[in-house]
C-alpha cells in the first residue's frame, strides 16, 4: 500500500484552551485534526484526574494534528504561541499515511 | 430557633453529611468517585431546578422595583469584594501579586451550590425569600473578575483582556443555564412549573445529596493534594473572608429592605466563593497563578466552613438584623 | 380550544422554552453542553417510559384488528413517504441523486422525541389516543431506508445491500428498547405500572426538558456549521414536507376510524424525521451522501417547525377531521 | 402465597422482564447499550438508597444483640462458603487451582443487586426485614476475598498479599457508599428520610428496571463471548453453589432468630455471588485466573438463576422455615 | 531491556464503522487493538463534537493496532477496503515494544 | 522552532492497575504522565468494551509519558515490573517535544 511521509503532531493541552488552540492552528493552514479526551495525568503541577469534576478549569484534552512535514513548523510556531504560558507538552513523531492528499 | 439547634440542625442534616461522607472517602483514599458525565449532568439538573423556581416565584409575586435595585447590588458587591481580599491577602498571606488577585477573585463571585443549600436551609426553617435572588446571584457571577484583572493589570501594563474572554465569561454554561431557566419560569409560572414539579421540586434535595457527595470527594482529593500549599495564613483568610463578604451583604440587605430569607442569600451570595466560572476565567487570563492555591481555598476550605457553620449564622444573624 | 390558543400554549410550554433556550445558547456560542452520556441516558429513559406505557395501554384496551391494521398502515406510509420526498427534493432543491435519497430517507422515518412531544400536548388537551400507536412508531422506523437505498440502486446497479446492514438496522437500539419495553408495559400492565409508576410518569416531562434543551443545543451547533449547505429551495422543503406527511398520516388514520388521539399521532408520524436511526444507516450505505445536509434538514429545520407550529395545527386539523 | 405464583409473580415483573430484555438484546447482537456513566450513576444511587433506608429502619427499631451477631455471621459465611465454593470446584470441574480459587473467592462475596432484588421480592410481599441486613451485606464483601487468597497462597508459598490491596478491598467505593449511608440514614432517621425520600424511596424500583436492563446486556455480551468456557460441570455449579449458600445462610438465620425476611436474606446473601469488588480483586492479586471464568458464571449463570427462581425459592423455603 | 520492532497503526474512523473495520483487522490475522474514544475534531467535513449527541451517526473513535512491520501492508490493505469511502485517516508509526511474542 | 529527542512510551493496562504502575513511574523518575480513557479493544483474552460496565475488573487505561532517551530504559524497567504478569501492552516510539526542560 502506498503510504506517505508526515508528522503526527500531540499537543496535551487544558480543556480550557482547546478552541484557542484550534482556531490558531486553523489559521496556520491546519485542515483536520482529532481530539482525544484525556482521564488525568501528572505534572509540575501536581496529579489531577477528572472524575466527579464539574468545572471546566481542570481537565486536559489531547489534540492530534498529522500534517505534510514540510508544513509543520509553521504548525509549531502556532501552537507554541497558544501553549507558551499555559502547562501542556509538544510531541511530534515521524509516521505515514495513505490518502496523502488529504493533508 | 436558637443558633445552636440551627447549627445542630444543619450539620445533622443528610445534605452536610454526604459532603462529609465524600470528604472521609477521599481522604481515606478510597476510590469512591462519580463519573464527570454524572456529576455535571447533576448540576444542570441543580441550576436548571433553581433558576426555573426562582423564576416562578417572580411570577407569582411580580417584577418590583426592588428587582433592579438588588440585582444593581449584587453587581456592586461582587466589583468591590475583590478589592477587599485583596488587601486582605497582601496582610495575611505571603503570595504573589497574581496569586492573590486571582484567589481575590473567586470571593466577589459566588457559589450557587452554597446558595442552593442556603435556600434548603430557609425551607427547612419555613422562611420565605424572594425568588429574584437567583437573579441576582447569576448577576454575581462575572463581575468580580473584572476587579481582578484591574488589580493585575495596575501592575503589569502589559498584559491586556483577551478579546474572546469576556464573552466567554458572560455566556459561561451555568450563568446561561440559570438565567435561561429563570426566564422559562418567569413565562410559564405556576401553571409550567405544575408541569414538570415532580421531577424538579420532590426529588431536588436528595439529588443535592449525590452532589454534595460528588463534591466532597473532589474538595477532600483536593485538600490531600493541594493541602501542602494551605499555610495558617491562608487557611485563615478563608474562614475570615466569607464572613466579611456575609457582613457586606447583610449592609445590601438590610438596606434595600429585603425578607430575612433575602437577607440571608444576600448575606450567603457575599460569603461563598466561586469554583467553577471564576477558576475556569483564571486559566485563560492567569495562567501563572496556581491553581491549587485558589481552587483548595475555594473548595476546600470556605465552601464547608459556609455549608456547616457559616449558613446557621447567616440565618441567626438575619433574622436578629430584620426582627424576622 | 381554537388553534391559535392551542400553538400559543404549545410555545409557551416549558418544553419548547427549554429547545429555544438551547438554540440560543448555541447560536450564542454560549459553552453549555450536556455530556453525551447523559444525553444518552435521558434517550433511553425515554424510550423506556414511552414504550412501557404504551404497552400498558394495550394491556388495558386489549388487542384488536385495528392494532395490526395500524402497524400495516404505518409500515406503508414509511415506505411511500420517501419516494414523494425523494421527487419533491429533485424539484425543489438541486441535490444529488445520493444526496436526495438520503435526505428522502429521513422523512419516511420518524422522530420519536416529536411523538413524544405530540402525546404530550394531547395529554395536556385531555385527549386519549391508542396506546398502540408507539409500535406504530417502532414499526415505522426503518421501512424508509428500504425506499432509499431502492431508490439509489435505480441509479447505481453496482450498488447493493450489505449484509450485515440490514440486521443493524432492525435491531438498532431505539427500536429494540422501544418495542421491548412497551412488550414488558403489555405484559406486566397496570400492576407493573404501579411499580414503576413514580419513575416512569411523574419525573416524565421535566426529563423531556432537559432532553429538549439538548436537542436545541445540538440543533443550534448544527445550525451554526451547517447553515450554509441550506438554500431556500431545502429550507423550504423542510417545511413543506412535513405537513405532506401530516397530510398522509391524516388519510390513513381516518381510513382506519381510529380516536382523534390516534389522528394527530398518525400525522405526527407521517410528519416527523429521524435523526438517529436513519443518519447512522445513511453514513454506513451512503457515506457520499453529505450529512450536514440531512442532519441540518431534519434536526434543525423539521423538529423544530412540527415542535412549535407543527403539533398545534396537526391536533386542530385532526379534531376537525375527526369531529372530536 | 405458594412457591408456583411467587416464581410467576417473579418472573412476570418488571424488573426481571428488564434483565431479560437486556439479555435477548445482547445475544440477537442489538447495538442497545447503557453508557458507562450512567450504570455507575445508577449504581451509586441504589446503593446510596438501599444503605440509607437501611440506616433508617434501624434507627427505627434501635440497635440490639442481634445486630452485632448477624455482622459476625455474615463475616463468618463470607469466609466458609469460598472454602466449600473450592471442594465443590475441584470435584464438578477441571479448573486449575488459581481459577477455582477466583471462582470461590466470588460466591462467598455477595452480589447487591440481588439483595436489592429480594428486598424487592419481600416488599411486593409485604413481608418485613431487619434494616441491617444491609450492613450484613456490606460486611460480606470482603473476607471471601481471604479465604481464596489463602487458599492459594497454600499452594503456592512464594505469593504475599501485596500491601495496598487489603486497604483497596476494605474501602472499595462500594462498600462505603453503602455503609457510609447506612450511618447517615442511621443518624438522620425518619426525619432524613422525609427530606429525601421522593428521590431514594419513589423511584427506586424503576431505576432498578435500567439497571438490571443494563445488567442484562452486560451479562448477555459475556455469554456471548464467554460462554464457550461454560463447560457442564462449571454451569452446574452455577446453579448449585447459590443453593447450598443459600442452605448456609438459612442455618445462620435461623440460629440467630431474626424475622422471616431477614432469613430470606441471609440465604440471599449466601446464594448470591460478587460482581465488582471481587473480580477487582481478583484482577490484582491473581492475574493468571480468567477472568472470563468467574465473570460469566457470576453474572451470566448465577446472578440471573437467583434472580428468577432462587428469590421466590429462598422466600418459601424462608416462610417454611421461620413459619412465617 | 529489550525491546522489538513494531508498527503501531492508528486508524480514526466513524464510529459506525469500528465493527466493520475491527472485523476486517480480525479476519487480516490482527491479533489484538485498542479502541480509543473521540471528543471530536476537524476535517474537509467539517468540525464536529461529541457532546450531547445521542445519535451514532456522529462521532468517531480511534483504533490503534500494534503489529510485526512485516505483516503491516496486510492490515493496511484491509482497514484501507473499509475507510475508503469514509471519512477518516490511517497514519502508521515505527515503535519498539516489549514481550514481542504477544503481536 | 527548537525541538528536542524525546521517547514516547504509550503503556496500555488494566484500569485497575493504573495507580500501581503510575506509582512505578513516578519512583523510577518520572516526573509527568497522561492518562487516556480505553473505550474497549481485543487481545489474547478476547474482545471487551466498557459499555454499560460498573465494574473496575473491566476496563483498561493508556498511560502515556515522555521522556528523554538516556531515562526511557529505567522507566520500561519499572513499567515491565508491574505489567509483567497483566495483561497489556508497552509500545516506545522516537519522537520530538518543545520546551525540553519539561521533561
Ligand atoms: N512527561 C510527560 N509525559 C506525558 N504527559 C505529560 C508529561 N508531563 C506533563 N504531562 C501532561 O501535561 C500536564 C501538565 O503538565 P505540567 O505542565 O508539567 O503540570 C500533566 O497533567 C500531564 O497530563
Ligand atoms: N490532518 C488531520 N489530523 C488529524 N486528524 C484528522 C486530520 N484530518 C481529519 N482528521 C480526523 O478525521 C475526521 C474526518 O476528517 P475528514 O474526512 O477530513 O472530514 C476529522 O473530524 C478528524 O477527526
Ligand atoms: N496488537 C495490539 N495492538 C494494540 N492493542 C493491543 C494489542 N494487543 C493487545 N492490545 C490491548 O491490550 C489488551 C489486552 O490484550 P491481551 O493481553 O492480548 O488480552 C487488549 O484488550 C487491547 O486493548
Ligand atoms: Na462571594
Ligand atoms: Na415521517
Ligand atoms: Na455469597
Amino acid at each position: 500500500m502506498q503510504t506517505h511521509n508526515a508528522k503526527r503532531v500531540e499537543i496535551t493541552i487544558e480543556a480550557i484552551m482547546q478552541k484557542r488552540l484550534t482556531d490558531a492552528l486553523t489559521a496556520a493552514g491546519v485542515t483536520g485534526y482529532t481530539i482525544l479526551p484525556v482521564f488525568g495525568g501528572s505534572g509540575r503541577s501536581g496529579p489531577w484526574s477528572r472524575e466527579g469534576q464539574i468545572g471546566r478549569a481542570s481537565g486536559m484534552v489531547q489534540v492530534v494534528c498529522i500534517r505534510r512535514p514540510e508544513d509543520v513548523d509553521e504548525l509549531l510556531d502556532a501552537a507554541f504561541a497558544v501553549v507558551e504560558r499555559h502547562i501542556g507538552v509538544v510531541c511530534v513523531t515521524d509516521c505515514q499515511v495513505l490518502r496523502a492528499e488529504r493533508f | 430557633m436558637d443558633i445552636l439547634t440551627l447549627a445542630a440542625n444543619n450539620l445533622l442534616s443528610p445534605i452536610i453529611l454526604s459532603f462529609a461522607l465524600g470528604v472521609a472517602a477521599a481522604l481515606a483514599r478510597s476510590d469512591l468517585s462519580i463519573p464527570q458525565a454524572v456529576a455535571k449532568g447533576m448540576s444542570i439538573y441543580l441550576l436548571f431546578a433553581i433558576g426555573f423556581k426562582g423564576g416562578v416565584s417572580v411570577a407569582d409575586h411580580g417584577i418590583d422595583a426592588t428587582l433592579g435595585l438588588s440585582l444593581l447590588a449584587g453587581i456592586i458587591l461582587s466589583f468591590l469584594l475583590p478589592l477587599i481580599a485583596f488587601a486582605l491577602l497582601n496582610v495575611m498571606s505571603g503570595l504573589s501579586r497574581l496569586d492573590a488577585a486571582a484567589v481575590a477573585a473567586h470571593y466577589g463571585s459566588i457559589s450557587i451550590v452554597t446558595f442552593v443549600a442556603g435556600t434548603s436551609v430557609l425551607e427547612s426553617a419555613g422562611i420565605a425569600s424572594e425568588g429574584y435572588m437567583v437573579a441576582v446571584a447569576a448577576a454575581m457571577e462575572a463581575p468580580a473578575i473584572l476587579s481582578a484583572l484591574w488589580l493585575i493589570s495596575r501592575g503589569d501594563s502589559g498584559r491586556k483582556m483577551e478579546n474572546d474572554l469576556w464573552r466567554e465569561i458572560m455566556l459561561n454554561g451555568s450563568i446561561v443555564l440559570l438565567v435561561g431557566s429563570f426566564i422559562i419560569g418567569m413565562v410559564t409560572g405556576q401553571e409550567g412549573l405544575a408541569e414538570i414539579e415532580s421531577f424538579i421540586v420532590s426529588p431536588f434535595k436528595g439529588v443535592l445529596c449525590l452532589f454534595l457527595l460528588d463534591m466532597g470527594l473532589v474538595a477532600g482529593r483536593g485538600l490531600r493534594e493541594g493541602g501542602k500549599v494551605m499555610r495558617p495564613g491562608l487557611l485563615a483568610f478563608g474562614v475570615v473572608m466569607p464572613v466579611i463578604g456575609s457582613v457586606a451583604g447583610l449592609g445590601f440587605g438590610v438596606l434595600l429592605g429585603v425578607s430575612t430569607g433575602g437577607v440571608m442569600l444576600f448575606m450567603v451570595l457575599g460569603a461563598s466563593a466561586s469554583y467553577i466560572a471564576v477558576p475556569a476565567a483564571m486559566r485563560v487570563a492567569v495562567p501563572e497563578a496556581d491553581p491549587s492555591i485558589y481552587l483548595t481555598l475555594s473548595l476546600g476550605v470556605t465552601f464547608p466552613f459556609n455549608l456547616t457553620l457559616g449558613l446557621p449564622l447567616y440565618l441567626s444573624v438575619a433574622q436578629w438584623a430584620t426582627g424576622g
